[in-house]
């Protein structure tokens, strides 16, 4: 890494905010704190790819949503239900194949039963949140696997 | 007393009522928008609902999302702020529905005064002085002229279905207005298809005074003294103080019952204020803020009562704690909005605050939600912070308020405070010779 | 009124005296040691003068120096804080000899008030309870017993000639005394030289009560209320509050007017504090502090009075601004002192601070000189800042204060403030249940 | 990395608000903390280590004393005298040579008239207080050159 690398790479840190970094590689390290107080850093550390080249890296990081599986999330703020109502089976399960557009829960808002639907295809891998639970905005349901 | 509040908004605010509600032992759900994640009032509160994406459309003033919040939070009752909801009456009625209290007015009193002309009759109702005008459109030269005798000169003469300060004449005396008629009735039916005009009795410098008034279930209707918000840019309030400076003992009295009776009146319960326009020895309602106001806090300082807290106290259906002859105003207190923006082209100034100090020492209080490391969110309002100084008197609070300016460190943004930093060493603000316009006209007169 | 104030101190003290100043039209003088550079009481001071390296005995304790300073900056008046010079006649008369005003008390007063039997014997004169002792030595076990019988048990008996607490013990009753006369007289003599023995009264639980009073030079003589700093570690004052909790009013007046009474009886002139220990409806004089002091804001909050700018006022020879009877409380306040030290072990730590946040909201008030990349120094007291809070009653400014304590970022070095968290949510400190010795006990009797 | 990049680095840190900053490689390594707030930062750049330098930096700056000539400053708080008294000449001039222990000026402190004595050798190269005005702790009064 030269001196270049280094200069973008904090001005990349600060343009995503980056509260603190740290780095090491062939016994080089390299570690950085931005702008004090109580900012839990917002950040994200992109995985390092596999190769791993031994001075220059260079390649890329792999998007991480693919190394990490798609991830359905909570589109509004409300109660997660698995299945349309007590006494009927759940949407989908893990292992259950799912295709864009299909209904994967119920997010109750306001007396309001709003279905979720899935926005990718994919196999269940993973119920993140329990039937019946409240859930944010954002929050993560469902993680699926490429199908 | 609730045992949940589920605050309805952000910044400064927010982080006031988690203090409130602090003090009282109640706990607190803070929502906030994707963008507000690392916001402070996220941080204090004791329990947090991420609501929806940074748009405040889809976030704070999303009212389902706000409900569903307070409902997995198994909130008893919505502080809304001020802004955003606050003065929604379609939000209280949903928040009730849900059987949760909102902390604020009846939906019903939220209508009344939200809506211009209500308010208005409200306030006739209560023998409150309203702008002497035409109460309607009047299409001929000599009604006009009739008119005008009643309302008296000088008056402002505009189209009735203009708006936005189109056609608008400030009339001095009958013989102008006969000049006047005509071509005032013409550009009217030019621009807006009537030739109606309105008459409405013209200021010249008036000041904005507002009574901070309190109700409760039981009939209870006090004024918490008065404040001064004359000193405003394009209509935005940026220095406020309480008492009001250099008022006739007799006029601020009349100007306090006047509120006082208007709350009375009409029931009203919690905290809310009531603005008039002030010429000489006169006073015009203007109209009501059914909620907090953001310039609350110089009330509290000069008469030591919790506004936001008796505002909670309030909507539980506590009766009020004390009587009106307990209300007893001490000392002097003045506010600064440290907004983020340019201070002289008044554009918008989000970013990272990468620098923060706030002033110190007796008589100062900082009201705020940002501290060094803190995004100033280009999504919502640009209040950073409140510095309010108190003293025992107005010129000491100038004083200390100018010092505190000298402690204040606001890196990585503009702010509004090298404005306020002129005008509060103007002698027309010391002198109290300043008026709605003030700033507006002097910021015109300013060279450059 | 003076038109240039040197202000011989440091740190928060510092800050304080200027912002007095600023609201008194009065310019300031800062001294600064070469370690103090950039201190904020140097940034915040009109001028400043380095008056030498950092040790404080070559520098704030350096009467030349300071003089100096005060003379190539043309200062008509010196304030000596607390601490360092405050109370040291020598320098009080040499700021008088080069023509200058000493904010504070004559040289005469230190000199009376700095020494204990002097200080002793004006309290008596002025009719001010005392510990009853023996005011004297002791060496038969017979005077012993009739000296006891006069003062009461339990009774502290130790050696005449001794100190720091050795060869101390607390005696029950007249049976115990005589048993432990012997032995006590005898470590004495092996340890002082002396088999002579002093008595005094024992106090078990007694809390530590002291009022705020100031005199002008017409005579004027008031108290400005009392404070309690009961919550002392190895003596050093660690939580103050006004005004003193759970006091039969009774007492609580007849301590009041004590101190008021020895004012009037020196002819004391600018603020002081008597100091008293109280146990049951007891009080006894213990001793007077001619300075202004650390834990004044608690006073301030309760009676709105400024008490430095009041001190500057009647060092200038301005008449006393009020009559007792407008001083009045209202509310109650609490001041944490936050140390730069570690909380358990007490060692100190000064370094940099790498994150401060200070505190807000109502009724928050921070006095201190340190922000975010400041320097604690290691040369000078531990104390990097005070917070008080403030509301209309003590259970809500405890709350306040710990709210307080959940906002506050001091990082960089340790403080003072896990301990002070903990004992503000000690029932006993709630209940009023503690007394001097209570934070020492408590410590002892934590595990671990 | 040689000096110049370091201080490139430095500036572009400064400038972005970075609070700290470490960096280590092939057993050269930097770290940085900067200050915050209104304090004239204290740093210390340690010079990196000679034989690791690719680009290779080299030679340390002078002595920044030695370059500038050596100070004579104030021991006290006072007012500053060049002579003993009003109709006396002044002790030194520019151009002077002077002694390690010979007086240079006065320092007036409380009435009382304190000799400054020089602590070096030199040559009186600049006089840097006027006469009859305050001084601080401190404070340069003369600047000499090696004479």
């Amino acid at each position: 890494m030269d001196q270049k690398d280094v200069r973008s790479l904090l001005r990349l840190m600060k343009s995503q905010g980056v509260a603190e970094f740290s780095w090491k590689q062939d016994g080089a390290e390299m570690s950085v704190k931005f702008g004090g107080y109580a900012v839990a850093p917002v950040v994200v550390a992109a995985p390092p790819v596999g190769v791993a080249a031994p001075t220059a890296p260079s390649a890329a990081p792999a998007p991480k949503a693919a190394a990490e599986g798609r991830v359905i999330r909570s589109p509004i703020v409300g109660t997660f239900y698995r299945s349309p109502s007590p006494d009927q089976a759940a949407y989908v399960s893990v292992g259950d194949k799912v295709r864009k557009g299909q209904v994967v829960c119920i997010v109750e808002a306001m007396k309001l039963m709003n279905q979720v639907e899935s926005d990718v295809d994919g196999v269940v891998a993973e119920i993140l949140v329990d039937n019946s639970q409240p859930v944010q905005f954002g929050q993560e349901l469902f993680r699926l696997t490429p199908g | 007393m609730f045992r949940k509040v589920l605050i309805a908004n952000r910044g400064e605010i927010a982080m006031r009522v988690v203090r409130a509600c602090r003090e009282l032992g109640i706990r607190t759900v803070a929502v906030y928008s994707e963008a507000d994640r690392h916001a402070l009032h996220v941080k204090f509160a004791d329990e947090s609902v991420c609501i929806g994406p940074p748009q405040a459309r889809l976030s704070y003033l999303n009212i389902p999302a706000v409900i569903s919040a307070a409902d997995i939070t198994r909130a008893d009752a919505v502080h809304p702020g001020y802004g955003f909801l606050a003065e929604n009456s379609t939000f209280a009625e949903a928040v009730n529905a849900h059987g949760m209290t909102f902390i604020g007015p009846s939906p019903e009193h939220l209508r009344q005064f939200g809506d211009k002309l209500s308010a208005k009759a409200a306030a006739r109702a209560a023998g409150l002085p309203l702008l002497p005008g035409s109460h309607g459109a009047v299409d001929s030269l000599d009604e006009c002229v009739e008119v005008a005798r009643l309302i008296g000169y000088p008056l402002m003469l505009k189209a009735a279905s203009g708006g936005g300060g189109k056609g608008m004449r400030v009339v001095e005396d009958e013989e102008t207005l006969r000049k006047v008629f005509a071509v005032t009735s013409a550009e009217a039916l030019a621009a807006f298809g009537s030739g109606a005009v309105f008459l409405e009795r013209f200021l010249r410098t008036p000041r904005h005074i507002e009574v901070q008034f309190a109700g409760d279930r039981f009939g209870a209707a006090v004024h918490v003294g008065e404040r001064d918000c004359s000193m405003q840019r394009r209509h935005q309030k940026i220095i406020e103080e309480a008492p009001a400076p250099g008022l006739a003992e007799d006029l601020r009295d009349r100007i306090r019952a006047a509120a006082a009776r208007l709350v009375a009146s009409t029931g009203y319960v919690t905290v809310g204020t009531c603005e008039f326009l002030v010429e000489g020895d006169e006073f015009f309602f203007l109209e009501v803020n059914p909620r907090i106001q953001v310039e609350h806090p110089v009330t509290e300082m000069v008469t030591g009562i919790d506004l936001v807290q008796l505002q909670i106290r309030l909507a539980a259906g506590e009766p009020m704690p004390f009587a009106q002859s307990e209300v007893r105003l001490r000392g002097h207190a003045i506010e600064l909005r440290v907004n983020a923006e340019d201070p002289w082209k008044f554009t918008p100034s989000p970013g990272r605050i990468t620098g923060y100090h706030a002033p110190g020492g007796p008589g100062i209080r900082v009201d705020s939600a940002v501290h060094e490391g803190a995004m100033v969110q280009p999504y919502y309002d640009s209040l950073v912070a409140k510095i309010i100084a108190y003293a025992p008197d107005r010129e000491s609070a100038i004083r200390k308020l100018l010092g505190a300016l000298d402690e204040v460190v606001v890196e990585g943004i503009r702010t509004s405070l090298p404005l306020q930093k002129l005008l509060l060493s103007d002698p027309a603000f010391s002198g109290v010779r300043f008026h709605t316009r003030y700033i507006d006209d002097w910021l015109k007169s300013r060279p450059g």
